[in-house]
Parts: structure tokens; C-alpha cells; sequence
């Protein structure tokens, strides 16, 4: 969505912080895939890939690249000592099965109840739903990483997603290029508001009502 | 990078193990048989004198062999199961009422544990059409055939033999022996597998690892098969 | 059902006949069981286990059994090159899938339609099913081992069986100890008669009709 | 004894397994995108000229990379998957209405492989419920729970790459290229493998061995796989 490199590595590097050691967990491709670089090397992270492969490792250095081995998005990955490979009916059951500690996705469209649209582009073609509603529907944590508005400067958070949805009360946190949000029981709560932007900005941008917890970050 | 590479250990003893199988829980096993049932645990279930069990699996064992000692021993209120010939004693509670006993196509049976372990609500089976095998359950009609609904199976606990596990809970089984096992080891909220031999993460081929440790939550050292003499 | 070892190895010997290279074989606990012995040893087949062996081979030398590896029967087997090993699921999925092309079992009565009823046997506990159902329904050619008569001396091939049933219209040929039975589309063909019994005899203990192929043997 | 253990050879050539796979027909494929998709065989397939496919399988690969090729060269006309988002390509035939699309989540059609393969007829799965995805598909209540009905999927003709096969067929695969290939060997009438390797029965592990013989009906030598450069 046009966002430069370094607030891509600020969203990747927020998410990070969101890991905890022992977690299982699925990335989507875009940006989502940047969050191991921000990850503390003596963090114990299993990443699982939906083509069949848990416990990918750092990408390979160029030239050292296995044409039989890449994440779900086709790129190029290593292992690390106690991976396992599975077809992709296993990797899908990990998943269905409550396997997955977090996903973390790319999002077109959030609601304030959580709601997700994340595979039909308005005015593209229909691409198909790969794994992402599976993920988004089962993964026991789903983190968005999006931009915090579209192309022509329109909120992506809404009261209700205009989009075809991907899954229903799905999302557990938001983070964009403006602000760090909690799907709630109570709605939308703002934790984290992102420089250069204030509180107002994300206001602003956003189509939903933003609470402030007590004692929060404005 | 090292210290990224290592992973938590899931080894533990067996009395902290025996410590998630209670009184009343929903018990799947591993094992054909006898051979694959998981003796260790086996054994410190007898000893610990848990009962009321719902025991799901493979068959009723052997009455002094594997998961049959259990049933022997009038613990299991309720058995989902493909066969107790193996075992009079499972027979004899059959019928004095003392302990409920579903019966499941042997092939049924594993493909409602995978659904379990998989997610899936369950699957549609033509086998048993018309037999006792249909009672309770819902049928539908599709492209002109009949298919039974066979619900997903889901266990508190699920008990596991492998032959090598490393600590992360990868798991290698043994010949035969691997039977129902892999199957059991997704359908547990708890899953706790007895290996025969824990190495550590990286020393299994990952081209052959069989259970991938995200199912396993414990592992605990085999004391040791008990079944050769199921077969002399 | 009392029948001598001779008798038994010769009802073996016959099945042993309809294997032909290159199939793939189930048998059943008892007398099935006895037929790799009358195997001719150049005829390549593959011996399928319900509990996940393909290419089980002769059984092992005394003392020379592995105690992870036996047949479903719970007898130690032992495997020929090109074997493999695998969970129960997929030994099931198997003969469901239709790529097993002959079982060979034991039974309680036959009817003349070929209804096999198998597992529920009078007068006793019921044992279960088993993985019965799924063979006698799914093998591509089911043939039925079992004594001609039953303990009181009563025919066990029927015009209807009087047990639960197995599976219908699954069985295509029954070998007993006094004769080899095919069941047709025109009902039962009675293709040989096992010495030292005559047709006439045959007749007596078999409780429906049966037929003689012109040409055949009586 | 040693006779006996000698297994009829399925290798053959790939005009001959090219023979089997003709217009009009359901062709299954393994491979996620592009990375596994049996290069040697597709490329034949595009040389001969076979059209009108219904193809399944995980997605439409790229224009130029594994399955997409065949989508490229309009030889599809049903295409029943997950995404095709890899491949404008069939994006554009698919607007055009040149080739009718079917989308399926990803697990939920490897299953729905798997079932058919496996003899099932279906899986029961709450994935999609109130999106496109449950269009045409009948609804089972269960335990309180809505779950849609997922019909297993079979091929005229089943086409898997994998990294060694034995000539009986047993085929062991090569890191993530493994993915859908496994699922879709079991589900074809006819299943062709193009092997990087083959060897002779009892060179590969029985314990390792993902796929068994039983699935395979034909072998073909690999002439190298072509997808390397779909990250580059």
C-alpha cells in the first residue's frame, strides 16, 4: 500500500513483540513475513508453513537457496533442528486442529467486531481464499498488519467491513502504520499511537469508535 | 543463532504425566491389538488407580496384555471401539451392564480420531449401511448414494508408544507398531507419549518424522515393552 | 469348526489357487491365514495388514520374531523388499479407496446372494466388528474360507442369512471342506466338489439351491 | 524365495503415460505453486496437445512456472482450487469465461483429495460458513454446530513429482515439495509419478516411505525439475 520500508520494519518489529518463547506460529506473506528479522535471537519460535513444514528457519544467504524448500508464498526458507515436513492435508489439520498459537495476516478491510477481509481486492479480479480463512478462523491468536487507510486515503478500520469477509470475529489485534489496536468485547481499543501521527490523526482515519484503556498510551 | 535453535524440553516424569489422566476423563489410546499400546503409562495407570475412564480405541487388548489390563481391572465406564474379542474379561462387563460399549468400524474408527485431530466435524462413510453400525447416526444423501455421518472423536488425554521422540515431541514409531498411534496423537487436548528412546531436536530425519512435536505436550522414557507374549 | 489340519491346509491350498501376480491380499485370522503356505514362490503378490504393513512376507523362524512387527491377527510376520509401513487410517483408506484386490476371510453363513454374515456369533458376546466390514465390502473379489456346516451339523450356506450381516452381496467365492461354491448373478454355481464327498452330499448340507455350470465339474 | 520378492516394474515411458492422460479428462495434480508439479509430465502434456481438462489441484501455479503452463496454453476448462492469484493468466480466462473456476480453502481441499482417496465420501467442516465457499454445498447440524458437507474429489488420471521412487511405486518426496503430492497419488483411477530417481524395491526405508506402491500405476524418469527460478 505504498508504505516505505521503514514503517513496514516499525509494523514487523511491533508484531514481533507480540511472540512469546514456545509459540507456534503461521505468517502470510507481505509484510508479515519481515517479523522474524525483529524477532530476539534466544526467542524459541516454531514458524509453520501451510505447504508443509514446521520449523523454518532465517532465509537462506544468496546462492545457498534449496529449490525444494520455501514457505508458503514460494520463497526461499531454511530449517532449524527439530522441523518436520507433512503434506499440506497435515499442515491444515495443525491448523483446523488448534495447533496454531498466532497468525499474523494482511488485512483489506477490518470491523470493530473483529470481522476480516483480506482476499477480495475491490475492482480486482477474484483471486481465491488459499489458506487465509482457515488461519483467520482457527489460529488461537490473528494479528493484522495493514496499512491504516487504502490507496485513496480511506479508513480500513469500519464499523462493518464492505468487502466479502474472510472470517467472522476473527481478529485479535490491529497493527498499521498509525496505531496499534485491540479487538475487544467492549470494541476497538487504542493501545499504541505510532509517530509522527497523534491520537487525533488516527481518530480521524479511522471509520469505528476508538476506546482508550485507563492508564493506556494515547 | 544457537540458543534460537534450542527448544523447551516437553520430557517429564511419569508421575507428572499420570497427574493429567483423572478420574472420569476421556482416554484415547494407541495401539493394535496390544502391540503400540503405551505399557509405562499403562501400568501407572493401574497404579495410580484412576477409573470411570471413556476409553476410545483401537480394541479391548488382550486381558493381562496393553489397554486390556485397564479394562480388566473394571476401570472404563465407557469403550468406543472396533472389537473386544480379544478380551473376555471386556465381554463379560459388556453384558452385566458394568461398562458401555460402542462399536465402530476398525477403518471408521481411525478416520473419526484423524477428524478429531484434524479439525473436521467428521466424515461420510458408506460402511455399515443398514447394520447396527447407523444407529444414532445421521445419514445424507449425495450424487444418488448414502453416506453415514461419522462424528469427529476428541480425548482429554491422549496416550501414545513411539520408538524415538525427541524432547520437542517429535516421534518415529516402530514397524507395526505405529498402527493407530500418529492418529491418537493429534485427537488429545493433552497428548503424552512413551518413547522407547528421546534424542534431541535434529537428530531425526525431518523427511521421516511421523508426528510432528506440535501434538505431543509430554513425553515420558518407556520402561519397556510387555507385549511379546501376546503372540507365544 | 473341528476340521482337521489336513482339510484346513486343503481349503487353503485351493484359495491360494485365485491369487494371481501382482495382486494385492488381505486375509483374515484362522484358516486364511494358512495360505501363503500353498503359494506358488514365484508368484509376486503383496500381503496387506489392517494394522499398516504392505509386503508382509513368510512368517519369521522360531526365536527370530520382532515384537513390532506382526499382522493384524496380532502373529509376527516378517517383510519382503518393497515393503512399507504405515498408520491404520491409511490401511483402511486403502481397502476403501478399492486398491485392495482380494480378501480372503472366514465365515459364519453365506446366503445365495452372497450376504456374508461373520462377526456376530450366536449364542455369544458380540465381539465387534472389527475391520471385517470394510473388507467384505470394499475388496475387489471376496472369498470366503469356512467349514460346510456348522457345529450342530446345519448348512451355513442359506437362501437368507439368519445372523447380522457382515455385508450384502459381497462375497464371490466360497470354499468349504466339501466344495467350491461361486456366487453368481444367477445364484450359486457349484464349480467342484471336495473329496471324499459326493454332489448328492454337497446338496444335503447346503440350505439353498444350487447350480451346475455346463462343463463344469460336478 | 528370491523370485518371489521381485516386483513387477511400473517405470515406463512418458509417451506411454502421456497415452492415459486425454482430452476431456479430470487430471489431479500435486504441487503448490509451481513447487512440486511434475515439470516432465506437464510439459508432455502441453507437447501432446491434451485439452479440455478439468484440472484439481492447490492452484494455477504461474504463467510460465509447473501447472500454469497448461492453464496458459487455454487447455483447461474447469479449474477446481484454492487461489489462482500466481497466475493472471487464469484470472483473465476465468473473466473471459473461457475456463469456470471453483474455489476451495486450501485444507479443505487437500481433505476433500484425501477423502476420495481414502474411500470417504466427504468431510464435514465449519470452514466458510456464510461465505461463497458454502454455495451449493449441503449443511449438517451436529452438537449444536453447523457444518458444511465437503465432497471427496477423485481424478480420471492423478500426475505427482516426487524425489525417489522404487519401481513397485514407493515414493518418498524432498522437502516442501512434498506439499499436496502425497493426498493426490491416492486419489486418481490412474496415477502417474515422474521420479528424480528410481530404485529398486527395498532401497528405501519402509519407515520413511510416504507414499505406498499400492497408489502408483506408472513411473516416469524425471528429466529435471523447472521451477527454481519462480523466486528468483
Amino acid at each position: 500500500m505504498g508504505m516505505g520500508i521503514e514503517v513496514r520494519n516499525r509494523m514487523a518489529s511491533r508484531a514481533a513483540k507480540e511472540i512469546k518463547a514456545g509459540m507456534v506460529v503461521n505468517l502470510g506473506i507481505g509484510i508479515p513475513s519481515l517479523v522474524p528479522n525483529f524477532l530476539a535471537p534466544e526467542t524459541e519460535v516454531l514458524f509453520h508453513a501451510e505447504n508443509g513444514v514446521l520449523g523454518m528457519g532465517p532465509s537462506p544467504s544468496n546462492g545457498e537457496e534449496d529449490a525444494m524448500l520455501c514457505n508458503a508464498g514460494g520463497f526461499p526458507v531454511t530449517v532449524i533442528p527439530g522441523a518436520s515436513y507433512f503434506d499440506s492435508a497435515t499442515a491444515f489439520a495443525m491448523i483446523r486442529g488448534g495447533y496454531l498459537d498466532m497468525t499474523i495476516l494482511g488485512g483489506l478491510e477490518v470491523s470493530e467486531k473483529g470481522d476480516l477481509a483480506n482476499w477480495v481486492i475491490p475492482g480486482k479480479r477474484i483471486p481465491g481464499i488459499g489458506g487465509g480463512m482457515e488461519l483467520a478462523e482457527k489460529a488461537k491468536k490473528v494479528i493484522v498488519l495493514m496499512s491504516h487507510v487504502n490507496k485513496h486515503g480511506e479508513p480500513k478500520i469500519l464499523q462493518e467491513c464492505t468487502l466479502p469477509l474472510t472470517a467472522r470475529g476473527c481478529v485479535d489485534l490491529i497493527i498499521t502504520d498509525m496505531a496499534v489496536i485491540e479487538v475487544s468485547e467492549k470494541g476497538l481499543l487504542l493501545k499504541e499511537v505510532m509517530e509522527p501521527f497523534t491520537e487525533k490523526d488516527v481518530r480521524e482515519m479511522t471509520g469505528a469508535k476508538l476506546l482508550v484503556r485507563e492508564g493506556g498510551k494515547k | 543463532m544457537e540458543a534460537k535453535m534450542e527448544m523447551q524440553s516437553k520430557v517429564t516424569t511419569l508421575e507428572n504425566a499420570l497427574s493429567f489422566i483423572n478420574d472420569g476423563c476421556v482416554l484415547m489410546f494407541g495401539g493394535f491389538g496390544g502391540v503400540g499400546n503405551p505399557p509405562t503409562l499403562i501400568k501407572g495407570i493401574l497404579q495410580k488407580g484412576t477409573k470411570s475412564l471413556t476409553l476410545i480405541g483401537n480394541d479391548a487388548g488382550f486381558p493381562e496384555i496393553g489397554i486390556g489390563k485397564i479394562v480388566s481391572a473394571e476401570r472404563v465406564s465407557k469403550l468406543i471401539t472396533t472389537h473386544i474379542g480379544s478380551n473376555p474379561i471386556a465381554g463379560k462387563l459388556m453384558v452385566e451392564g458394568k461398562m458401555e460399549v460402542e462399536f465402530c468400524p476398525q477403518g471408521i474408527l481411525a478416520e473419526r480420531i484423524r477428524a478429531g485431530g484434524a479439525g473436521l466435524g467428521g466424515v461420510l462413510s458408506d460402511i455399515g449401511i443398514g447394520s447396527m453400525i447407523e444407529v444414532g447416526k445421521q445419514k445424507v444423501e449425495m450424487g444418488g448414494k448414502t453416506y453415514l455421518i461419522e462424528p469427529a472423536l476428541y480425548a482429554d488425554v491422549a496416550i501414545v508408544h513411539a520408538k524415538k521422540a525427541d524432547y520437542f515431541g517429535n516421534l518415529i514409531y516402530d514397524k507395526s507398531a505405529r498402527n493407530t498411534n500418529p492418529l491418537v496423537a493429534t485427537a488429545g487436548k493433552i497428548t503424552i507419549v512413551e518413547a522407547e528412546e528421546i534424542v534431541a531436536p535434529g537428530m531425526l530425519d525431518p523427511e521421516s518424522i511421523i508426528t510432528p512435536g506440535i501434538y505431543v505436550d509430554m513425553i515420558v522414557e518407556s520402561e519397556g515393552v510387555d507385549w511379546k507374549w501376546a503372540w507365544e
